[in-house]
């Protein structure tokens, strides 16, 4: 089964589309994402390309803090998402609230909803910095998948 | 087309408006015949947490209560603290703060005319646009060291000076933008299909836009000669002299010209700020406690007239703060502008006032009243419905799109 | 039993135009993507997304008919395959040839459009409703067009069957000149079948999220990527077959070159096509469909008429 | 050099025998007024019609212990913001709807109906703002009293 998953794990990592979801996000980080796919950076050198149904993406990018009302719409799109499936929370505000954590509207960051993989610190964060994010989140899914070699301390 | 109900709702969340808005329309048909507006999808709470922090805290969270123009929201708020605590900021951080307005005001409505090509079809505006914004966005990035929220100022004035050898490189590309935008200005006003596609769409007779409340290029498209930065002058606007670009047609066309128009101003503001950048401090001490008292301040957003109001009570944290938006009054608008326009217009006429674009889950119930069944269109599939109607009366971009492409690989 | 076995699932059959599938997939991304000054993705990337999709978990929407969800992809796929086997690749003889298996190729690369629209219509998402509409739609639009301009040269070679028009041809060299006008409607209509753009209005990426396909997911929708790409490149064959049928009695090995030349040609054109003209509007679609490409096709219809009286 | 805004202060005093420090001229362009409630419908009508004030920047409701206090900022073409101040006690917190003249003063009226519980007479009937349907009834947010933990996190959703 080694051969298989070694292939499937490459092709996930080769592959990753994205969907895009503002949370009551202040709009900086999700003009850096669209410039992150505009022809200057193009993220699809890596594969990655823009999706509009939850149902074709593998990674949910968030940005923005969750509000009360939104909490919903969130958990219903990360939902209709198939396995395997990883969020990438853009932005100090996804990461943690940011400036509107402990408003009264506002839940906190994209973990106290849905289980978060990459977090992206930034306040926007910058398309380089998101860029830096996928690829760290790829390599992550590559040695999740690799068994844990064992440390061999010289020789014993 | 059998009569139905449509009950748009437009979310998430137009940050200068702290709220998504979400419209209801009644449809005759093609034609909207009524509507109402839904607001408060992500109201985060702003006001009640400024009156939780100190003052310099505070800076930074109305900085992010939108993203395009944080600027604006951060010195509204200054100036009133500034004004109650009786701070004479030094004339070269006036002038410094009025340099990243306007070039805020240049990133925001190249921003917005890439958009709204996208909201009718015509898309290689958009990347167009959208490649050349991202000249000012060095500059910003340059002058503030960050793309967004600059956070440049603070209580008493401004946190970075412009060094000399930064001026050559805004000045140069300040040029290649002016240019560029001379170029879009050509493509607005020849090309047939995108004048007839925007012209005689969400119509704002003059006295309308006084009666309802329309502010920033809105109003000025239907001919209301009203800009803050004349009217009630602050920052370095006193000593500049810049026109106010008012339009006559009344509607998108119109609101269209009023942003080109306005883009070639602010290259020219920014050109006179430079050259008269006074030399001197930038900043002056401020007291951490700022007595007591109350003042009301106006900026001139990319949007429209932005409003804060200050209540202090001598202790490091303000008692109440008010913001208010320009696309708050702009909403009640668009309300009116849609009644009687086609729902296929129905896009470009909401994009008009310059809500956020990165709305992702626009979507449109429609209920078929015979059999009562209710589907969702989203927003793309709106905006498709509406190109698509528009094309039927022989107005399409195909031709334009394809056109564009050839031309700028020619030069 | 073996060969037949080998001929369906190895040479002319899955695995070939399976790979020479994905290889198009490639081709027309990176094309599309360095005319638009981008780098796009690397050489394995269909693949690694055909994978990718296939391992994840596919939904079936609760509302949707399940039988007829999951077995359109697969429809879609076999007749394409079956398709295949009656065009002939090099040498004017396809695998199996019978008289009027031009109908038949025909017929089977129209299922897969109708199969589009049934997964669509069974997914009850009021997006995949629209985009199966608009599928259909456009069926009607380039289906008329595209066999007129393949009757044209059959009828001039006076038989109904894919082989003897390539054997007509191959004696007759100078008639494929007078077949440009066909292969520019095949070409046309070609992208209508396929729904690139132009005519992608079905599967519209940025306006009714992915119309037909936006219900599927994971191996479903790898097969049905799978079988788009295989319709590219099974139509392309079939336009290089009937009208470019020069150089067809070299031997298997350099005809078989000459051959992916000619579909990789086809191929380039698509693409090309793809990145200069922009997204047509469905009622636009059908318009010049009627008004343009039709009268063309029957102008191209009496050319050989006319042809074929003076020839004989 | 504040020729104008000391006529308009003028005209308020002796039209309306207001005391008059009650309206201060605090800077060019910025004149504020404190208005006893009672005849504060009459003199904003004054102030729209005769004065020239016919642009509403926003409206400001305030938490002044036992009183509510309400803000009318309302400025002319020419720049000059006259901001119109009253309080209305907190147990009968009514004001009247301006949305006649203003229409968009509707929205900013319903901003302190919901954060600051105040009853505006006369207010067209529409959505409510800026707060969710499913906020628990009687709280207000702005009001010094309250607390930001006295809602539970999850238990205001989706709107109605």
């Amino acid at each position: 089964m080694g051969l298989v998953q070694k292939i499937v794990t490459w092709a996930r990592i080769k592959s990753p589309w994205i969907i895009h979801f503002n949370t009551g996000a202040c709009n900086a980080c999700d003009i850096e994402i669209i410039a992150a796919l505009t022809p200057r950076y193009d993220v699809e050198r890596f594969g990655v390309i823009l999706k509009g149904t939850p149902r074709h993406a593998d990674v949910l990018v968030c940005s923005g803090p969750v509000t009360r009302q939104i909490k919903d719409r969130l958990i219903r799109i990360y939902e209709q998402m198939p396995e395997p499936k990883f969020v990438v929370a853009v932005g100090t505000c996804a990461c943690s609230g940011g400036v509107f954590n402990g408003c009264y509207n506002v839940e906190g960051g994209i973990d106290e909803v849905i289980p978060v993989s990459a977090y992206i610190p930034g306040c926007p964060a910058s398309p380089k910095a998101i860029i830096d994010g996928v690829v760290k989140l790829l390599a992550s899914v590559d040695n999740a998948a690799k068994p844990a070699r064992e440390l061999v301390v010289n020789g014993t | 087309m059998p009569e139905r109900e449509v009950k748009l709702t437009i979310g998430p969340q137009h940050p200068m408006l702290k709220e998504p808005e979400s419209f209801l329309l009644t449809l005759r048909g093609e034609k909207i015949t009524d509507m109402t507006v839904r607001l408060g999808y992500n109201h985060r709470g702003i006001e009640k947490a400024c009156e939780q922090r100190t003052y310099i805290q505070d800076m930074y969270l109305v900085e992010r209560v939108c993203g395009i123009c944080s600027h604006s929201h951060s010195t509204c708020f200054i100036q009133t603290v500034e004004e109650i605590a009786g701070l004479a900021v030094p004339k070269r951080g006036l002038y410094i703060r009025t340099l990243i307005a306007e070039l805020e005001r240049i990133h925001s409505h190249l921003l917005w005319v890439g958009v709204a090509g996208h909201e009718i079809g015509f898309d290689t505006l958009l990347m167009y646009t959208w490649r050349d914004r991202e000249l000012v966005m060095d500059i910003l990035a340059l002058i503030s060291g960050n793309r967004v929220n600059y956070g440049m100022n603070t209580i008493g004035g401004v946190r970075r000076d412009i060094t000399t050898d930064q001026i050559p490189q805004i000045l140069s590309a300040i040029d290649k933008l002016e240019e560029r935008t001379k170029y879009y200005i050509q493509v607005g006003t020849e090309e047939i299909t995108l004048r007839e596609r925007l012209s005689g769409v969400g119509k704002l007779s003059k006295e309308d836009a006084i009666h309802l409340g329309a502010v920033g290029p809105t109003a000025r498209a239907s001919g209301v000669d009203r800009d803050v930065r004349r009217d009630d002058p602050y920052g370095a606007y006193g000593e500049l002299s810049f026109d106010v670009i008012t339009d006559n047609h009344c509607d998108v066309y119109g609101r269209t010209l009023v942003r080109l128009g306005e883009l070639m101003q602010s290259y020219k503001l920014v050109r006179q700020i430079l050259r008269q950048l006074p030399e001197g401090p930038i900043v002056v001490k401020a007291p951490r406690k700022i007595p007591a008292g109350q003042a009301v301040s106006r900026y001139e957003a990319p949007r429209g007239e932005d409003v804060h109001y200050v209540k202090a009570n001598g202790s490091d944290k303000p008692e109440r703060v008010k913001v208010r938006a320009p696309t708050l009054a702009n909403v009640q608008v668009v309300a009116h502008m849609l009644k009687d326009g086609y729902l296929a217009d129905t896009p470009i006429v909401i994009a008009a006032i310059d809500p956020c674009f990165s709305c992702t889950d626009r979507t449109i119930a429609t209920t078929n009243l015979d059999n009562g069944r209710t589907d969702r269109m989203d927003w793309p599939t709106l905006r498709t419905y509406g190109i698509e109607w528009y094309s039927k009366q022989g107005i399409d971009f195909t031709e334009l799109n394809r056109k564009l492409r050839t031309m700028r690989e020619s030069n | 039993m073996a060969q037949a076995l080998f001929n369906i699932f190895v040479f002319p059959g899955f695995l070939f135009v399976a790979a020479f599938g994905l290889a198009a997939e490639y081709i027309d991304r990176k094309l599309y993507a360095l005319m638009q000054n981008r780098i796009g993705p690397p050489w394995f990337q269909p693949l690694a997304d055909f994978i990718k999709l296939a391992s994840k978990e596919d939904i079936v929407p609760q509302h949707a008919d399940a039988m007829v969800f999951k077995l359109m992809p697969i429809i879609a796929m076999t007749s394409i395959l079956t398709s295949f086997l009656y065009i002939p690749m090099w040498g004017s003889n396809a695998l199996f040839a019978f008289k009027g298996d031009l109908v038949v190729v025909m017929y089977l690369l129209t299922v897969p459009t109708l199969t589009y629209f049934l997964g669509g219509w069974y997914s009850r998402s009021v997006y995949s409703m629209i985009g199966a509409a608009r599928s259909l739609t456009q069926l009607f639009a380039y289906e008329i067009p595209l066999f007129l301009s393949i009757l044209a040269p059959a009828m001039l070679a006076d038989t109904w069957s894919l082989s003897g028009i390539s054997e007509y041809f191959s004696t007759h060299p100078w008639a494929i000149l007078f077949n440009i006008v066909g292969f520019v409607i095949a070409i046309i209509t070609l992208l209508g079948k396929l729904e690139k753009v132009p005519f992608d209005i079905p599967e519209a990426e940025t306006e009714i999220v992915a119309g037909a396909f936006t219900e599927y997911s994971g191996r479903l929708l790898a097969m049905f990527r799978l079988a788009i790409d295989m319709e590219l490149v099974v139509g392309a064959s079939l336009l290089a077959a009937v009208f470019l049928p020069f150089g067809l009695h070299y031997g298997p090995a350099a005809g078989f070159a000459l051959y992916l030349v000619k579909v990789l040609f086809v191929i380039g054109l698509i693409s090309l096509a793809r990145t200069i003209v922009a997204r047509l509007r469905i009622d636009q679609m059908i318009n010049f469909c009627w008004k343009v490409i039709a009268p063309l096709a029957f102008l191209q219809f009496l050319l050989d008429l006319i042809l074929k009286g003076v020839h004989n | 050099m504040l020729v104008e805004e000391e006529k308009i202060r003028q005209q308020l005093v002796e039209r309306f025998g207001l005391p008059a420090e009650k309206i201060t001229v605090q800077r060019e362009r910025r004149i504020w007024a404190d208005v006893p409630a009672a005849n504060f419908g009459e003199i904003f009508d004054y102030a729209a019609d005769k004065l020239g004030f016919v642009i509403l920047a926003t409206i400001t409701g305030l938490d002044e212990g036992p009183t509510l206090g309400v803000i009318y900022h309302i400025a002319r073409e020419s720049g000059i913001i006259l901001n119109l101040h009253t309080s209305v006690p907190k147990d009968k917190p009514v004001i009247k709807t301006v949305s006649a003249r203003f229409p968009a003063a509707d929205a900013y009226e319903r901003e302190m109906v919901d954060l600051l519980g105040m009853q505006v007479e006369g207010l067209p009937p529409g959505n409510r703002y800026p707060l969710p349907d499913s906020w628990p009834a009687g709280q207000y947010p702005l009001r010094k009293d309250w607390k930001s933990d006295t809602i539970g996190k999850s238990e205001v959703t989706e709107n109605a």
